[in-house]
């Protein structure tokens, strides 16, 4: 015989508009088991707190039913009552009569017979919860930042300078990510590595980092607060602690291709500095480029090195394996471009004059291709007028991305500026369809560069381009005139979206986190847990959850950051005790549940030739549940005969 | 005189019954004018394709009264490049369907060559005649 | 001898026998026989455009029921009737109630499982371009030629499927294989006018001569085109042109067929290509063998 | 004749969240509806469904996450494997399709779980009163 009491919240109107609360507090306090039903106008009020702790006291209760709004609001408030009240805090239910009963019914009779069927089965289920206590584990008080781009850097930072150790894995050759292709930085007109560089410095040198260039994760295991990693490093020929940059091994290197950080712009030798300002200040071997390791064919770089006595490359370097334990993990994998060539409307690919808004920047940078004088790439003219379509492939559901971007619009305006400032007698035009300039400062910087640079802009869409006569053809629309329009341009510059960095997807995988539809990684709560994945102890920054500028994405960097340090800052860490279980008595030792677990929390016992449960790693999901035939295994507080009450109680 | 707005403009019998003959979802259209870019015809037309919609959208029945929905060759354009996945020719033909079922006009041939294959004949008469 | 059931259409009946015997004729030197479905009737022209319409269905339909009671795959030579029938297929596919109004209406059923083909997919997917290659034995050299491709053959994008709507490349490759320099003109895939020809013939010639003036000024000879009504327009507009007939001779349009006809070795008569149109070829094949071969 | 009756099994990261959500928002539904919260489709047990039916439940809703976003990897592609079986069974016992729906309706689609809702109860009204499912059978 339990001893519930029930106490149903009015929210004002919010409920008691809807729903006849006398009726239904007479109701519970009459179902058995019920030792009493009360009711309050804002049970999560102090005095409505108090009216529970009271009863709690008064009636001798064990387990409590809160009627109120969803348990995603109030079912951990609800939760410290009863254990402030002496209670177990898993003796507490919600029954939610306001998101699903309330709010979305407006026949008050109706309204009252449903509150009162889910309070019925909130019963049910608390009569039948057992009770549990929070697991503590141990934590690995170390953090690993995947992504060596600005928010991965800045995280890094701010875990280490808090103590921690941090091992930052980055891809390339080198750490910097997009923001070190970048000319100018918005609203302020930064030059871009200038202000990164630094950070970049800073995080080579802090003691507390240990920068994995060349790496990539290859598998995860473990769970919050004790994740075993391996990290896979592709063979450092170069060894960057001898490495002094003389650059006497790119003379001999007789192999040359695109150069990738000037967006294909430019060459570079199968040995090079991935950029000036790269750290670590060391080359970069590329093997896909490379004429000859296997078998080593030419070997002029390693030549060239070692009569400077410096010995730095080793040709048979080899992939190696890290092995590292962490407590928490941040993914900062950032983001690349909407590959244009999709578009075929805009021919980018066919003419060379239509270039994307990545390698307009390149070509505005001071260490660009041209050395920030804007040239044409077809003829190396300077080009007079100049086209950018803001939206190219973006807010098109139908035939490219659905989404914004969010940053074109400022990118965009400051292009056209700084194209001004180098090209005084250019021209520059843009299409644009709304103008997307909020934050700080940023309707202002728009609005400078319209003034300043003498843009016109145009709102409407582009249908197609063409080449005639060295020219490139727009033809256009603008909307607000109601005109079709058509220009004659030297450079025409697409705003193609952010997209996902490759394999993060993959990534995703194996942090066991997910992604949403277009591909990002996917945030545990899109207003209220913005810096974590669904997944316990994985945490999130910059363009690899959604597109972003660089202030938003330091300060979602840092955010993370300090989510980690909130986990690293104990020796323990406390878990939901709502875990899988198993009778062993019960087990036929069948293996189903085995695969079933997406988290690896199931084995078999050999010896003992059944199922066990490692609760450590038990996230609660409870498909192994569902799967197991003999009705060995159950999930805590939400076990089959809790269900079978509950719909028990739902039909009568 | 301006146009008056209220909540019946969303709901107008004229949007409704355009949505329902051409099958297509007005609400779609954020007038981004790519239609009109694309259309061959438009620098033709007296009211931009991407204004036809948003006549529609506004029940503004004088959309009856421009020539746009007659000049719409029926080429795709429009739907092939529309972001949102609107097929505005779907659209002028409800227009059209709607002109024609109401008073049955005549589609007036001046003499057509006889090289004029079947094919242009027929389109025209399925397209501008109510037969 | 592989055999394909084939459409022909009331055009090709008619004005354009041109392009069904050279279609035919064609398709033989490359050993394929494309054989008359049986009780053809218009196709309608249009697919009806409008979501209440079922009555203009009915054609198409009867087609492709009988269609289907011959074969499973069904060819068509002209985009317009290519158009209408392949939407028709798809939509008996994707629309199941509508399908059944219109068998109802027509007291005729077609249940689907009919794959309908363009020639030129027979070409590019079932020939291939490499063996084209080989079988002409007479390339047309340095033919420079624009494709017009027009709207019906690519789209609804989403329905026919057959090239990217925006820079299509089955025509080029087809000239491509027979010898021919094709021109990349902007203007390929825009309308040429279709039907405003009968009631607004001036708006249909602003259209077809925007194509042929791009075509002309990016080097093309002629133009070929897969579509009797794309051919008559972009010769009609051209005829009426005021300002086109002082400064050059008008741009010869033939179909697709009969160049490729030509470099497979069928006689120019079996093709039904005109002395201008034949002097136009020969004649740019010719220079164009004699600069190249000058220096 | 009494109003059909549903019951849903809502995963608490997806669907149980739009479900709160049409709350919020205020999108009226039908007031036949009674919601179960799980952790997870993949928790759901096909008894679950049967006893449901046997309880004299007109209809059996099951909502999860959209493919590719269980928060728990792939618990939804277990409840899709268990429901195709699971139909399979329905229809020999005579279970009409309409009485048991898998969606897949993602925290934000608060419009789909209306539209849902509604119109299974819509179906639902077109269909005979369930006979409840005998357990043994």
């Amino acid at each position: 015989m339990r001893r519930v009491g029930v106490f149903v919240c009015h929210c004002g109107l919010n409920i008691a508009g809807t729903v006849n609360i006398k009726e239904i507090t007479d109701a519970a306090s009459k179902t058995p088991d019920v030792v009493v039903a009360a009711d309050h106008r804002y049970l999560c009020s102090e005095p409505g707190q108090a009216l529970i702790k009271d009863n709690i006291k008064q009636h001798r209760l064990d387990a409590i039913v809160v009627a109120a709004c969803s348990p995603a609001m109030h079912e951990v408030t609800f939760r410290n009552v009863a254990r402030a009240a002496g209670l177990n805090r898993y003796q507490s239910e919600i029954a939610n009569i306001r998101e699903q009963c309330s709010w979305v019914h407006d026949n008050i009779e109706k309204a009252t017979e449903k509150a009162h069927v889910i309070i019925r089965q909130s019963i049910e289920k608390v009569k039948l919860n057992e009770l549990l206590d929070p697991i503590t584990v141990p934590v690995t008080r170390k953090a690993l930042v995947i992504g060596g781009g600005i928010a991965g850097i800045r995280a890094a930072l701010d875990v280490a300078n808090s103590g921690h150790q941090v091992y930052l894995v980055e891809k390339t050759g080198s750490i910097g990510g997009r923001m070190a292709q970048l000319s100018e930085t918005f609203p302020t007109l930064d030059c871009s590595i200038c202000i990164l560089g630094p950070l970049m410095v800073e995080a080579y040198r802090n003691p507390n980092i240990k920068i994995l260039r060349l790496s990539e994760v290859e598998e995860v295991k473990g769970f919050i607060g004790n994740f075993k990693v391996k990290v896979r490093q592709a063979p450092v020929y170069v060894d960057e602690t001898k490495c002094n940059s003389c650059a006497e091994c790119v003379k001999v290197c007789p192999a040359e291709v695109p150069n990738e950080f000037d967006s294909d712009l430019t060459w570079r030798k199968a040995i090079y500095i991935p950029f000036a300002q790269a750290v670590p200040p060391a080359y970069v071997l590329d093997e896909k480029s490379c004429l000859g390791l296997l078998p080593q064919a030419c070997g002029e770089c390693k030549k060239a090195c070692d009569k400077l006595g410096m010995s730095c490359i080793n040709l048979d370097a080899h992939p190696e394996t890290h092995e590292l334990e962490v407590g928490a993990i941040i993914s900062a994998t950032g983001y690349e471009m909407y590959d244009a060539a999709r578009l075929t409307e805009y021919g980018y690919g066919i003419y060379p004059d239509v270039m994307t808004s990545l390698e307009f920047e390149r070509m505005l940078s001071a260490s660009g291709p041209t050395s920030g004088i804007i040239r044409r790439p077809s003829d190396g003219r300077i080009p007079k007028e100049v086209v950018f379509i803001q939206c190219a492939g973006q807010r098109e559901p139908e035939t490219a991305l659905a989404y914004c971007s969010k940053i074109c619009c400022m990118y965009t305006a400051r292009h056209a500026m700084l194209f001004h400032h180098k090209v005084p007698d250019g021209q520059a035009y843009v299409f644009y369809m709304d103008i997307r300039a909020g934050g700080k400062g940023y309707e202002e910087f728009v609005k400078r560069c319209q003034e300043e640079g003498g843009v016109l802009y145009l709102r409407g869409r582009v249908a197609k381009v063409h080449e005639e006569d060295d020219k490139l053809v727009v033809k256009g629309v603008d909307t607000l005139s109601g005109k079709t329009v058509q220009i004659h341009a030297d450079v025409v510059v697409l705003a193609v979206g952010m997209v996902p960095s490759q394999g993060s997807r993959e990534l995703a995988n194996t942090l066991k986190a997910s992604v949403d539809e277009n591909g990002f990684f996917a945030e545990a709560h899109p207003k209220l847990r913005p810096l974590e994945s669904a997944t316990a102890g994985i945490f999130l920054a910059g363009a690899g959850q959604a597109p972003k500028d660089i202030p938003e994405t330091v300060a979602q960097a840092s955010g993370a950051a300090s989510k980690a340090l909130n986990l690293l800052s104990s020796p323990t860490l406390e878990r939901e005790p709502t875990v899988a279980r198993i009778v062993n008595e019960q087990c036929s030792g069948c293996g189903i549940c085995v695969p079933a677990c997406p988290f690896e929390a199931l084995s078999m016992n050999t010896e003992k030739r059944i199922a066990e449960v490692a609760e450590a790693l038990c996230e609660g999901c409870g498909t192994c549940v569902a799967s197991c035939p003999s009705g060995a295994l159950s999930l805590r507080n939400l076990t089959d005969t809790q269900i079978m009450a509950m719909i028990r109680a739902g039909s009568g | 005189m301006a146009h008056q707005i209220s909540a019946a403009t969303v709901t107008s019998p004229l949007l409704r019954k355009v949505e329902r003959i051409s099958g297509q979802n007005l609400s779609l259209c954020y007038q981004c004018g790519k239609c009109s870019a694309t259309c061959p015809l438009a620098p033709q037309m007296d009211l931009m394709p991407h204004l036809v919609i948003r006549y529609l959208q506004l029940g503004l029945e004088q959309v009856f009264d421009a020539k746009s929905y007659w000049l719409c060759a029926t080429c795709f354009s429009c739907e092939t490049q529309c972001p949102r996945g609107l097929d505005v020719s779907k659209v002028c033909e409800a227009l059209r369907t709607i002109k024609l079922r109401n008073d049955l006009r005549d589609l007036k041939i001046e003499k057509p060559s006889p090289e004029m294959p079947q094919q242009g004949l027929v389109s025209a008469f399925r397209k501008l005649s109510p037969y | 001898m592989q055999s394909y059931l084939y459409f022909p259409g009331c055009s090709l009946r008619t004005v354009a026998r041109d392009f069904e015997d050279s279609a035919r004729a064609s398709a033989r030197a490359l050993g394929l026989e494309l054989k008359e479905m049986q009780g053809w009737l218009c196709c309608g022209a249009v697919f009806p455009n409008v979501a209440d319409n079922v009555m203009t269905n009915a054609g198409p339909n009867r087609i492709l029921a009988r269609a289907r009671a011959e074969s499973d795959t069904l060819v068509t030579l002209c985009a317009g009737c290519h158009n209408v029938l392949k939407r028709a297929n798809l939509q008996a596919k994707r629309n199941a109630i509508k399908q059944e109004q219109i068998n109802e209406f027509n007291e005729e059923r077609y249940e689907g499982g009919l794959g309908v083909l363009h020639f030129l997919e027979v070409l590019r997917d079932r020939v291939g371009f490499s063996a084209i290659r080989e079988a002409a034995k007479m390339p047309l050299r340095g033919l420079p030629v624009g494709a017009y491709y027009g709207c019906l053959l690519l789209r609804p994008f989403e329905e026919m499927k057959l090239d990217d709507p925006h820079r299509p490349s089955v025509l080029e490759n087809l000239l491509f294989s027979i010898g021919c320099v094709p021109v990349d003109y902007p203007s390929r895939t825009e309308c040429c006018g279709s039907f405003l020809g009968v009631g607004a013939p001036d708006a249909m010639a602003l259209l077809s001569r925007n194509v042929v003036q791009a075509a002309r000024s990016h080097g093309a000879k002629l133009l070929t085109v897969s579509c009797p009504l794309c051919k008559y327009n972009l010769e009609a507009s051209q005829k009426q042109d005021p300002a086109a007939s002082s400064s050059s001779e008008p741009l010869p349009v033939v179909y697709f067929t009969q160049l490729l006809g030509l470099a497979l070795g069928v006689s120019p008569e079996d093709l039904r290509l005109s002395d201008t149109q034949l002097q136009t070829i020969r004649g740019s094949v010719k220079s164009t063998v004699e600069s190249v071969s000058q220096p | 004749m009494s109003e059909p009756r549903i019951l849903a099994f809502l995963c608490r990261w997806c669907a149980y969240a739009g479900a709160d959500l049409a709350g919020t928002t205020r999108k009226h539904y039908d007031p036949n509806l009674i919601s179960i919260r799980v952790t997870c489709s993949g928790r759901i047990d096909p008894s679950f469904v049967l006893k449901a039916l046997e309880e004299g439940y007109d209809g059996v809703l099951i909502a999860g996450c959209h493919p590719g976003t269980c928060h728990y990897i792939n618990g939804n592609y277990k409840a899709l494997r268990r429901f195709t079986l699971l139909r399979k069974l329905l229809r020999q016992m005579g279970v009409p399709d309409e009485r048991v729906r898998l969606e897949w309706i993602s925290a934000s689609e608060s419009d789909k779980f209306v539209t849902v809702v509604n119109e299974m109860i819509e179906n639902l009204r077109k269909l005979e009163p369930a006979i409840p499912v005998e357990p043994h059978v």
